[in-house]
């Protein structure tokens, strides 16, 4: 009659976006053409107890929030995901991490790029991404720029260290220039690349002494 | 399961933990400098409020090493009872201060903020220092209750400048005792943590 | 008869190079024409007693010096210092601090610059202040790097956090380089930059493909 048991839930991802909070999100597996019921069953290294999702709202569908309550950067957190429906149940991989190695920023913000005359170079200035607090140290951030002629396809990636500038040499004058910039804290993982910025370089920068 | 960068029975490895409470015992002392200076700047400007607040905070009953070489030469598990001591001992006083700071008359809001970052951050900290100590000598987690603070006045302080200097006082001990907290945990962390540069 | 008691003394700066000693300086007032004698005198929240400086060569003229034997990190210095001359006396403003409040470094030590081609970025080395006990976590020090072009005017600063080296990018090929460290305890004053030290840019970092 075509029912099944569901099929086995992937947890694919889970993320901080700065040491305090956390979600995971999963993707179903069959549902065996039957209403299907998905619970995020959770224990962490210190507990002797397994709890259930605190938040399947906040982060969207198949997802679970953890505010800062419980949230804690002390312990590991072992994470499975259960699909249960009237002919049976399925589990997924567990997932064991610790907040401070799953964290993913907001791309910068603010990027502004303007042309220097001298020496002539193109200037890409950024800010980091919200609710960060940078200034205590609580999270160390490095950047990379990343830039290409309008028309070209070829990116070039520049790294800028933990700086919220950097200068460019030797661009084609007369061109369009497309800029993104991304970043990464210490131990975690690449936010996405910003919008696109673009700036087109004047012809006065032809250089004098080529 | 495979455990995540190599942590042996997938717990956080003790010098991350202990990484992590340097970083917080950091951010603790620069808000507790930032909040004094503030409340020194706008509240305690001519009243010669420094003059009396030597030897008046509620933990000086407490052996700290005042120096490099008692530092080094305490065993480090007192040194780790001693900064969890100094932790326990500050959460009420705390308490006090995030409630009595919002009655402050025009208090900015950034001293009110840090005082509520303060307090959090602080108790964050304790949790950690526990679980090191946990880690570290399993079971041997005392948790006498520390009342070294007085407590607020019995009697609500009609006198503006008594009020103040009771909140200096605060502001300067929390700011002293931060630091020992933090300088303490970057010595441990450098003799306790094998594979730690320093 | 143009003699007169001294004029009041200025305590002009306490500072610990170290966090292990300290040091005070004073000001001296008028001498009221008169030979002037001076002494400081201290007392701490944990002694009873006043006590007169234990040093007075060490750092120099009109100096205390207070070696280890002297020095508590996180207890309250109460310090005066008295002129007296045949005519009479006169007594500086008390000063008072904890030794951790006023620990100023000496600048970090053996700058050297490298160029790396790849990726290309100049290779600013240093190391710590000597005397300063960094191997046990004693001190905590932070340092900053800043750079200019030698025939620029405006410096960039760069923060390097606890690091004992920095990887510049995106420098001006074919320049002339100025570049200076300073460095500070994780919680105290900036000491003084460092000597300047100089570097070529080699041509051959214009960029290929722009």
């Amino acid at each position: 009659d075509g029912q099944y048991p569901p099929g086995k839930p992937n947890i694919t991802k889970c993320r901080s976006p700065d040491k305090e909070t956390f979600s995971c999100w999963w993707q179903p597996g069959s549902d065996g053409g039957l209403p299907t019921n998905y619970s995020l069953l959770y224990t962490t290294e210190r507990k002797t107890t397994v709890s259930e999702c605190p938040d399947y709202k906040t982060s969207g569908p198949n997802s679970c929030f953890f505010d800062k309550s419980h949230t804690s950067i002390w312990t590991s957190y072992i994470i499975t995901v259960n699909a249960t429906n009237a002919m049976g149940s399925n589990i997924s991989d567990t997932e064991i991490f610790d907040v401070f190695h799953i964290v993913e920023l907001h791309p910068p913000t603010n990027v502004s790029l303007a042309i220097i005359d001298d020496p002539p170079h193109l200037l890409v200035k950024w800010s980091p991404p919200p609710s960060v607090d940078v200034k205590s140290g609580w999270v160390t951030i490095e950047y990379e720029v990343q830039l290409k002629l309008e028309k070209g396809q070829k990116w070039e990636t520049l790294k800028a260290g933990t700086h919220t500038q950097l200068k460019v040499f030797g661009f084609h004058p007369g061109e369009n220039y497309v800029v993104q910039v991304r970043c990464k804290p210490d131990h975690g993982f690449w936010s996405l690349w910003s919008s696109e910025s673009y700036i087109q370089i004047p012809d006065r920068f032809w250089r004098k002494d080529m | 399961p495979i455990c995540p960068n190599g942590a042996v029975n997938c717990q956080i490895s003790t010098s991350d933990l202990f990484e992590r409470a340097v970083q917080l015992s950091h951010y603790i002392h620069s808000l507790s400098s930032q909040i004094f200076n503030e409340f020194d700047e706008q509240y305690a400007q001519g009243r010669g409020f420094i003059m009396k607040s030597i030897n008046t905070c509620h933990t000086s009953s407490l052996n700290t090493p005042e120096d490099k070489e008692q530092a080094q030469q305490i065993h480090h598990d007192d040194l780790l009872n001693l900064v969890l001591r100094v932790l326990r001992s500050w959460n009420d006083p705390l308490g006090h201060l995030v409630s009595e700071v919002q009655d402050i008359k025009e208090a900015p809001g950034t001293i009110l903020w840090k005082a509520v970052e303060i307090e959090e951050q602080t108790k964050q900290l304790l949790e950690g220092m526990e679980n090191i100590v946990q880690r570290i000598h399993p079971g041997e987690l005392g948790n006498e209750v520390y009342s070294l603070w007085s407590g607020p006045p019995a009697v609500p302080m009609a006198d503006e400048n008594t009020r103040l200097f009771a909140f200096y006082n605060l502001l300067h001990c929390l700011r002293r005792d931060s630091h020992k907290i933090d300088n303490y945990l970057k010595v441990l962390k450098c003799s306790l943590m094998q594979g730690i540069s320093c």
